[in-house]
């Protein structure tokens, strides 16, 4: 396996009352964009905060690893941590109006960002991520729609030209012509600078047709990664599977479309086997009994105790 | 065209508030116990001699014909007669304003310089075990010891030695305590408020110092509320600081009007009342004009 | 589960509190002795039969001290509760509905400012009689501008979001919105404002009294005892000591139990910085 | 009708006192809703969605124009409206109050109404996806799709009449999206409420609509037909949407 | 502890253990003249008349005004008449007196002071509407004699005449300066007295620069005088004790004690004339019935009022202040003598008004608020409940003297006493003084016997009728003195040498500042 930029290893995760992460492993190479998808709940933020240690301060970090280029991000000190944030790391999150300071205009504040790099000039950071820089620079966030305002925080994330960009569900609230600017621009200067990106997302389409590789999230733990066609078109997990199927936009007019039966589960301490177990259809036994290990299928990374009996019969309804 | 419509709208409601003002004050003045004849003339004043006096200010007149009177005058910058100094009190308020202003001056600036660090640090702090407890304990202890007692203790002791006690650094000093602990508090809740937000997050995520982000985040984003607290500090002090200019006697303008309402000195008071109502309302319509430059959500919604 | 959760500087801020609070309440203060009583000499530093000193009337200071705490805390909390509902209404008010009821009450605010607080003291002096209501009705006068305008600030922030207007469409009236939705969101400036205010108003009826608006004799006040003590200070410490300790003590819990009120009202975590 | 816009513009004075502009949100719109019907309303960013749909809820009067909700104009007290509309807001992160636990504010409607709770909280949760156990958790102890679903929930526990959801699926997951939108339907089917469903994701929009309009630079440039709509859209921005799926 | 019993000793006043009798203190004459004095004073000349000294009725404004204007006679520090302005003076029978006047006298402007400035001065006091006429007493003719002799001729004998004319009221003014309209005596001021302003800044200060045409060479000793208004007692305590002011008036009756440990700060207390009284109103149907006044003046324990309330620093006192010649023991008095707390019991029940209970009505100014509450334990030690009123200075007199009939129960306050035992008395008659018409009845017994005691002359006789009027304003019980009211100055024993009576009767504080001498170095 090619070397690692980003590891994260058996990572778990609590708030008080409810545990985010359960054990999640993921691993993104360098230069490698990667979808994280999965239901709501199931820890994608928490993952994505984890990863800078940007977590509240209820959260708490009770086993396994972070490590960004080698660097454990969780036992840093902090003027290393900002050093590791400030070289490596860049974040875009999902309300992006108000990601920017309310009370500077646009230009002051990526200007405060390259003045600290001393390099890069604020019209052309603008026009890089495809801005009238003259307009943009002088207005307040407010009076930026969503998606310049995305693209405002994506040309301060960008500034720096991170290593590893963590998208945390940047166009959620954008209109379909201007998320797929929004996502034009990121992807075109991720691989330009040589950007890996870690996206998480709910648009399972954009996140085949734009990422290499799709991690699947479920009750705190990756229960699914791979190259971002097998994983969607091929699962090796059966809810790899339910998920592909409930799309809307897959389904046909009339049809009743089939979400994942059963609730997500909730958390409070580590889930004793497969936290999927009581909605999975090819439940056996062991599944609510026994923590799954990942397992090797085509390409996939599964964690499932079945994986390997289910090759083939895990269809997308498409 | 826009900009003098909006200040002479301002304008116009700052007028009116003062209108509004004045006939209180007069019509207050007026039914305060205790006669201005009583109060000046003394006990032993006789009837004709009240007669004299009223006469002589315009009181036997009715209340509506006086306060028509006097808003005449005041409209063409006569303040009135002081009954008791018979001097204008334009020129005693005048005489007065640059002890009261530049006590205000060196309090307020204390205020503002000591108390904001405080309670930026007091809120960054504010997590179990960050230091912040100490700070709230500091600043709660410059709320809790009064304005009179501590005046007392520096005033006694600083003579004591034979110091003395002229000057205002010392009262500034005694003024500022207070404001100081006010100021810190007031900024420690506005800047809680900016942290939870998620541009601070943002910044964090970007590798900024702390120190560069209360510097460019926090302390814009914060301060709303501490100008408004600035603003109405400044307008107590513009004001008179009573106790102090007492303790440390300084012809003040607080001592001034409040002695002045002590004799039922009619003109002084309502001088003085409107000059506190406008310096208040000035200092309030510059709060705004600040808050908005400072912070452009609010100034869209003034 | 409706605890009340407070980290230890402000339940020992609260402890403190109750422990000042409680004593003068009770039958405690009768123990102390007759607070009005002269027992012995004047000027006797403390010792036996007044555990405090006696003050300038041979009266012993211990009785006066806890009368005094009782007067002080009720008169001012009770002038700072006004306050902080009149600041509270208007200021919410104001800052929900904004246009011309906001001007209103903003220059209604602004004349009650101007309106010296020794003024409305004489005046309501000369209708009640003097004595508590009139410090009372001047606290509030002073502690009122600041605090309404600072509820309005931030009430005109939680005005605009949508819970707010998911209330209003749901058809909550408006008691409802302000009070469950506007109130509870601006309820931490209230909290610091209002200990802020506790302060002023402690100060306020010190000064009040000193000029003989406040707390008539021979009820005791902390702001009276204090400011007879304050001449005293050389010759007989202990009239200011006693008093003034207890002062600053009820003062400084009563912040920092604001402090930690404040912070108890904002279930969000604030990030680190770090 | 229950609810009828004829030509309505709305506008809004914009900018600092000293540079104010005017700006039309909307311009001179009309659309009606039948009773049981759900209308999609799609369209880029800022044409104006949700300022329609804010007066549709009464919550903004139009600068000029009519709106009739129920063949009546809105009336002076919305107490009148109480638990007839409702709506799930834009924005999950400020749609909740902060200081209230995810239970309250689902029952506040009901509190509006004087009626009693009861198990409707934890039934209306469950509908969601959500487990009993939430109600006891404040807003920022959720995920943003936890905290979409607590709005719909809150929205439909009245059963009202009429809804307006804005962007209400966007921050779910497909698995929960579909969940809701067979929640709508099953709901819309058992209750019969009208809908005005606008989103950008037209996917979600085919699913639940039964008629749509296309919205751009404030005017609606197209009303049509779900099935029609998406397989023969008649203006040219409307095929340029449909493009992008 | 030590410092506890140094403010109960009476008299505590650590003057000049040297000073003669009679006075506190006495100005080391050996000092070189010369110098600035700078002082302290808690109040200034604050009257709607101005600075006329005709019209003054407040004793801090004849103090400020002592400095610049003098009277034919003063007082010693025994309170006899001395010399002044005029240099000798001759009674040819007890209706007439013939004052000749001192030679070299000129005001301050450098014009010689005439026998028409004298005669103008007295004729225009007589024809104003001031207190001060009613305490000159029955004059009848004022006239020149010649450019040196002035004779006035009263209508009857009036014993206080020449204590009258020694108070600043009685001042000569520069008449031909007055009555061609050159000066008007109520905005400056001009006179024969030892200071001339340099220049006033109302409630601010004064400074002084010494007349350099006064009569009484080698004075005034120091060059200047600046006088410093500072209301707050602790600004006072403070200026004294960092040498700001070399001289400060205290209101505070323990500032020995409190002063006790300062450097060079010598704290006299100077006995005076004035007293304080209870008024109680008699037109008000809680006090009509004579009993109840008598049981309540029975009840107070005026040596009380004196040790604790005064801090010792007073002493009680009848009618005609205790500390004139002649005045009253107020030891043998009815109330003194009638049985306190118990007998006052008995005849509050005989008048039906068992469990009385009424208010007291005070201003803020201490001691005020300090004999209030002694008066209320007192009367508590009777069964009578007291409620003590605190209100501004301007509310209570307006409550007190504002209303006709007055609307209080029961009223504090005090009086100057003057240099004759008789003058204060007639403000016992409400005709003669008619500030207290609203809240006492007349009594033509005791008005005749203020009449009788003014008009004897000095002696065992007019003694006796004091001792009378004293008796019956005590039975009387309408206004109920109580205790005299000490003066307390502080000043710097290493900046200046002052000259102070032991007892003033004028509450002036700064009338021997002529001779006060800067020390230097
Ligand atoms: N501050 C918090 N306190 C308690 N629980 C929390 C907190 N933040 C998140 N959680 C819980 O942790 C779990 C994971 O949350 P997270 O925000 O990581 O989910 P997510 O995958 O990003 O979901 P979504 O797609 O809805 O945004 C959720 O069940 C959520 O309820
Ligand atoms: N209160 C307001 N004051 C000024 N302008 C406003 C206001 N509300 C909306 N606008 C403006 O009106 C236009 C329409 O806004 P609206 O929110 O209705 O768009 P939208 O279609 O909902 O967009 P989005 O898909 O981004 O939510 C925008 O240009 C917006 O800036
Ligand atoms: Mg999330
Ligand atoms: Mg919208």
């Amino acid at each position: 396996m090619d070397k690692a930029l980003l590891e994260v290893d058996g990572l778990v995760v609590d708030y008080g009352r409810a545990r985010a992460l359960d054990g999640a492993d993921l691993r993104v190479a360098a230069g490698q964009t990667v979808g994280v998808v999965g239901e709501s709940g199931s820890g994608k933020s928490t993952l994505g905060a984890a990863i800078g240690r940007l977590l509240p301060r209820q959260a708490r970090v009770e086993a396994g690893e972070v490590r960004v280029a080698g660097e454990p991000v969780l036992d840093l000190r902090p003027a290393e941590l900002r050093r590791l944030r400030r070289n490596r790391l860049g974040f875009v999150f999902q309300d992006p109006i108000a990601s920017l300071d309310p009370t500077m205009r646009v230009g002051r504040q990526l200007r405060l960002v390259l003045g600290r790099e001393g390099r890069g000039d604020v019209a052309g950071q603008l026009a890089r991520v495809g801005l009238d820089a003259a307009r943009v620079a002088s207005a307040y966030p407010h009076q930026l729609s969503g998606g310049m305002a995305q693209r405002v925080a994506i040309a301060l994330a960008m500034a720096a030209s991170p290593e590893l960009l963590v998208a945390d569900e940047p166009t959620a609230s954008l209109d379909a012509q201007v998320r797929e600017k929004v996502l034009d621009v990121v992807f075109t200067l991720a691989a330009g600078a040589g950007t890996s990106i870690v996206w998480l997302s709910h648009d399972l389409p954009a996140v085949a047709r734009r990422c290499d590789r799709v991690a699947v999230m479920y009750g705190g733990r990756v229960v699914e990664s791979g190259p971002a066609a097998a994983v969607l078109g091929a699962p090796a997990h059966p809810y790899t599977a339910a998920l592909a199927g409930s799309a809307p936009a897959a389904a046909a007019p009339g049809v009743r479309l089939r979400p994942v039966p059963g609730r997500p589960p909730v958390l409070t301490g580590p889930s004793p086997g497969c936290a999927f177990e009581p909605r999975c259809p090819f439940a056996e036994e062991r599944c609510a009994v026994e923590r799954p290990a990942p397992v090797r299928v085509g390409e996939q990374d599964a964690l499932c105790h079945r994986a390997a009996d289910l090759v083939g019969e895990l269809e997308v309804v498409a | 065209m826009r900009l003098l419509l909006w200040w002479g709208g301002r304008a116009l409601s700052s007028a009116v508030t003062l209108l509004g003002i004045s006939v209180l004050i007069f019509a207050a003045l007026r039914l305060m116990p205790g006669g201005f004849a009583e109060t000046i003339l003394g006990p032993f004043a006789t009837p004709e001699q009240k007669a004299e006096l009223a006469a002589r200010y315009g009181l036997d007149q009715s209340v509506l014909a006086q306060y028509g009177h006097w808003l005449a005058a005041f409209g063409t910058g006569d303040f009135g007669t002081s009954m008791i100094s018979r001097q204008p009190v334009a020129a005693e308020l005048a005489a007065r304003l640059p002890v009261t202003a530049q006590l205000t001056l060196l309090a307020v600036a204390a205020a503002v310089l000591a108390g904001v660090p405080l309670g930026v640090v007091t809120a960054v702090r504010a997590r179990p075990g960050g230091g912040g407890g100490a700070g709230r304990l500091l600043s709660g202890l410059g709320v809790s010891v009064p304005e009179f007692a501590l005046g007392s203790l520096v005033v006694f002791v600083v003579s004591r030695y034979g110091l003395q006690t002229t000057g205002y650094l010392l009262p500034a000093a005694v003024l500022s305590i207070f404001a100081i602990s006010a100021t810190a508090r007031t900024t420690r809740d506005a800047v809680l408020g900016v942290l939870v937000e998620q541009h601070i997050t943002a910044a964090v995520a970007r590798g900024e110092t702390p120190w560069f982000i209360i510097r460019h985040h926090i302390l814009r984003n914060a301060a709303g509320p501490v100008l408004t607290l600035t603003a109405t500090i400044t307008a107590y002090l513009l004001g008179g600081a009573l106790i102090v200019e007492y303790l440390f006697n300084l012809p003040g303008i607080g001592s001034y009007v409040v002695q002045a309402v002590g004799r039922r000195d009619y003109a002084v008071v309502q001088a003085g009342v409107l000059l506190a109502a406008a310096v208040f309302i000035v200092m309030n319509v510059l709060v705004d004009l600040l808050v908005g430059l400072v912070d452009p959500r609010l100034g869209r919604r003034a | 589960m409706k605890k009340l959760r407070l980290d230890p500087l402000s339940l020992a801020g609260l402890a403190c509190l109750l422990l000042l609070v409680l004593p003068a309440l009770g039958s405690l203060v009768d123990a102390a002795g007759d607070p009005d009583a002269i027992v012995g000499p004047r000027l006797q530093p403390p010792g036996p039969g007044w555990w405090l000193g006696t003050d300038n009337l041979g009266r012993s200071v211990l009785p006066r001290v806890m009368e005094g705490v009782g007067t002080t805390l009720l008169l001012s909390s009770a002038a700072v509760l006004v306050t902080a509902a009149l600041s509270a209404g208007f200021g919410v008010l104001a800052g929900y509905r904004g246009g011309y009821l906001n001007e209103l009450i903003m220059r209604v605010v602004e004349v009650l400012y101007s309106f010296p607080a020794i003024v409305l003291a004489v005046l309501v002096a000369a209708v009640a009689g003097p004595g508590q209501l009139a410090a009372l009705a001047s606290i509030v006068l002073v502690t009122i501008p600041l605090m309404t305008r600072l509820v309005r600030a931030a009430a005109v922030a939680v005005a605009g979001r949508d819970y707010v207007t998911a209330a209003v469409i749901s058809g909550a009236r408006l008691p409802r919105v302000l009070g469950r939705h506007v109130l509870p969101n601006v309820a931490g400036t209230i909290a610091v404002q209002g200990t802020y205010a506790l302060s002023v108003g402690i100060s306020v009826e010190g000064g009040l009294s000193f000029l003989g608006f406040g707390v008539q004799p021979p009820q005791a006040s902390l702001g009276v005892l204090i400011r007879q003590g304050g001449t005293y200070m050389m010759a007989a410490p202990w009239l200011i000591i006693g008093p003034g300790a207890v002062l600053v003590l009820a003062i400084l819990s009563i912040n920092v139990f604001g402090d930690g009120l404040r912070d108890r009202f904002e279930p969000r975590e604030t990030r680190s910085l770090v | 009708m229950i609810l009828e816009l004829d030509d309505v513009t709305v506008s809004f004075t914009t900018g600092p006192p000293l540079r104010r502009r005017r700006l039309d949100a909307v311009r001179g719109i009309s659309l009606a809703v039948a009773e049981g019907e759900t209308l999609g309303v799609v369209g880029e960013s800022g044409s104006g969605k949700t300022t329609t749909s804010r007066v549709a809820l009464g919550l903004q009067r139009p600068t000029s124009g009519t709106v009739l909700f129920d063949g009546r104009p809105f009336p002076r007290r919305r107490r009148d409206l109480a638990g007839r509309i409702q709506a799930v807001l834009q924005h999950p992160h400020w749609s909740l109050n902060p200081r209230m636990r995810v239970g309250q504010s689902v029952a506040e409607p009901l509190a509006v109404l004087g009626r009693p709770a009861g198990s409707l909280v934890a039934e209306a949760l469950e509908q969601v996806g959500l487990g009993a156990g939430f109600a006891e958790r404040y807003p920022h102890e959720l995920s943003g799709g936890q905290r979409q679903r607590v709005s719909i929930a809150r929205a439909l526990i009245t059963r009202p009449s009429f809804v307006v959801l804005d962007e209400a699926v966007s921050a779910l997951d497909v698995s929960v999206q579909a969940q809701i939108l067979n929640l709508l339907k099953d709901l819309q089917a058992e209750f019969g409420f009208s809908a005005l469903f606008i989103s950008h994701d037209l996917g979600a929009v085919r699913y639940v609509a039964d008629r749509i309009a296309v919205m751009r630079d404030g005017e609606i440039v197209e009303t049509a037909d779900a099935a029609a709509f998406y397989t023969a859209p008649e203006h040219p921005y409307s095929r340029q949407l449909l493009e992008s799926l | 502890g030590g410092t506890a019993a140094a403010p109960g000793t009476p008299g505590g006043a650590s003057a000049d253990a040297k000073a003669p009798p009679g006075y506190l203190a006495l100005a080391d004459d050996k000092l070189p003249a010369g110098g600035a004095l700078s002082f302290a004073v808690h109040i200034d000349s604050g009257a709607a008349t101005g600075l006329d000294p005709q019209l003054a009725d407040v004793a801090t404004s004849w103090q400020l005004m002592s400095l610049v204007y003098e009277t034919l006679v003063t007082v010693g520090p025994d309170f006899a008449p001395k010399p002044a302005l005029a240099e000798s003076w001759e009674t040819p029978d007890p209706k007439t007196y013939v004052f000749h006047l001192r030679k070299g006298v000129a005001f301050s402007n450098g014009r010689a002071m005439t026998a028409d400035d004298v005669v103008g001065s007295l004729k225009r006091l007589l024809a104003a509407k001031s207190v001060w006429r009613g305490q000159l007493g029955p004059v009848e003719k004022v006239a020149k004699v010649d450019a040196g002799t002035v004779r006035v001729t009263l209508a009857e004998p009036y014993t206080p005449f020449l204590a009258a004319l020694a108070n600043v009221p009685a001042a000569v003014l520069p008449m031909k300066e007055i009555e061609a309209g050159s000066l008007d005596p109520a905005k400056a001021m001009l006179g024969t007295g030892p200071f001339k302003v340099q220049d006033h800044r109302q409630d601010v200060s004064w400074s002084f620069v010494r007349n350099e045409h006064y009569w009484d060479k080698g004075k005034p000793a120091a060059d200047s005088l600046s006088v410093t208004i500072a209301p707050e007692e602790a600004a006072r305590v403070a200026a004294v004790q960092n040498g700001s002011a070399a001289l400060a008036s205290l209101g505070n009756v323990d500032s020995a004690a409190m002063l006790a440990g300062a450097a060079d700060v010598k704290v006299a207390t100077q006995a005076t004339t004035d007293f304080y009284y209870l008024m109680l109103n008699s037109k008000n149907p809680k006090f009509a019935d004579p009993r109840v006044r008598q049981a309540v003046n029975m009840a107070l324990d005026r040596k009380q009022i004196a040790e604790v309330a005064l801090g010792g620093q007073g002493r009680p006192t009848g009618v005609t202040p205790a500390g004139l010649p002649g005045a009253c023991d107020p030891a043998t008095l009815p109330s003194a003598t009638g049985g306190g707390a118990a007998k006052a019991k008995e005849l509050l029940a005989q008048a039906g008004a068992a469990g009385l209970s009424f208010t007291l009505s005070i201003y803020a100014t201490e001691p005020a608020p300090a004999v209030a509450q002694v008066i209320q334990q007192n009367l508590q030690q009777a069964g009578v409940t007291v409620r003590i009123e605190q209100m501004d200075e301007a509310s209570w007199a307006g409550k007190v003297y504002g209303k006709v009939p007055a609307p209080f129960d029961s009223a504090l306050s005090w009086f100057a006493g003057y240099a004759d035992p008789g003058m204060v008395t007639t403000w016992w008659n409400p005709d003669v003084a008619g500030f207290n018409q609203g809240f006492m009845q007349a009594d033509k017994d005791l008005n005749a016997l203020i009449a009788r005691a003014g008009a004897t002359p000095a002696g065992p006789e007019r003694d006796k009728a004091l001792a009378e009027v004293c008796a019956k304003v005590d039975t009387d019980s309408q206004m109920v003195p109580l205790v005299t009211r000490p003066a307390t100055i502080a000043y710097r024993a290493d900046a200046v040498s002052p000259s102070l009576y032991a007892t003033e009767g004028y509450g002036n504080l700064l009338r021997l500042v002529a001779d006060a001498r800067v020390k230097r170095g």
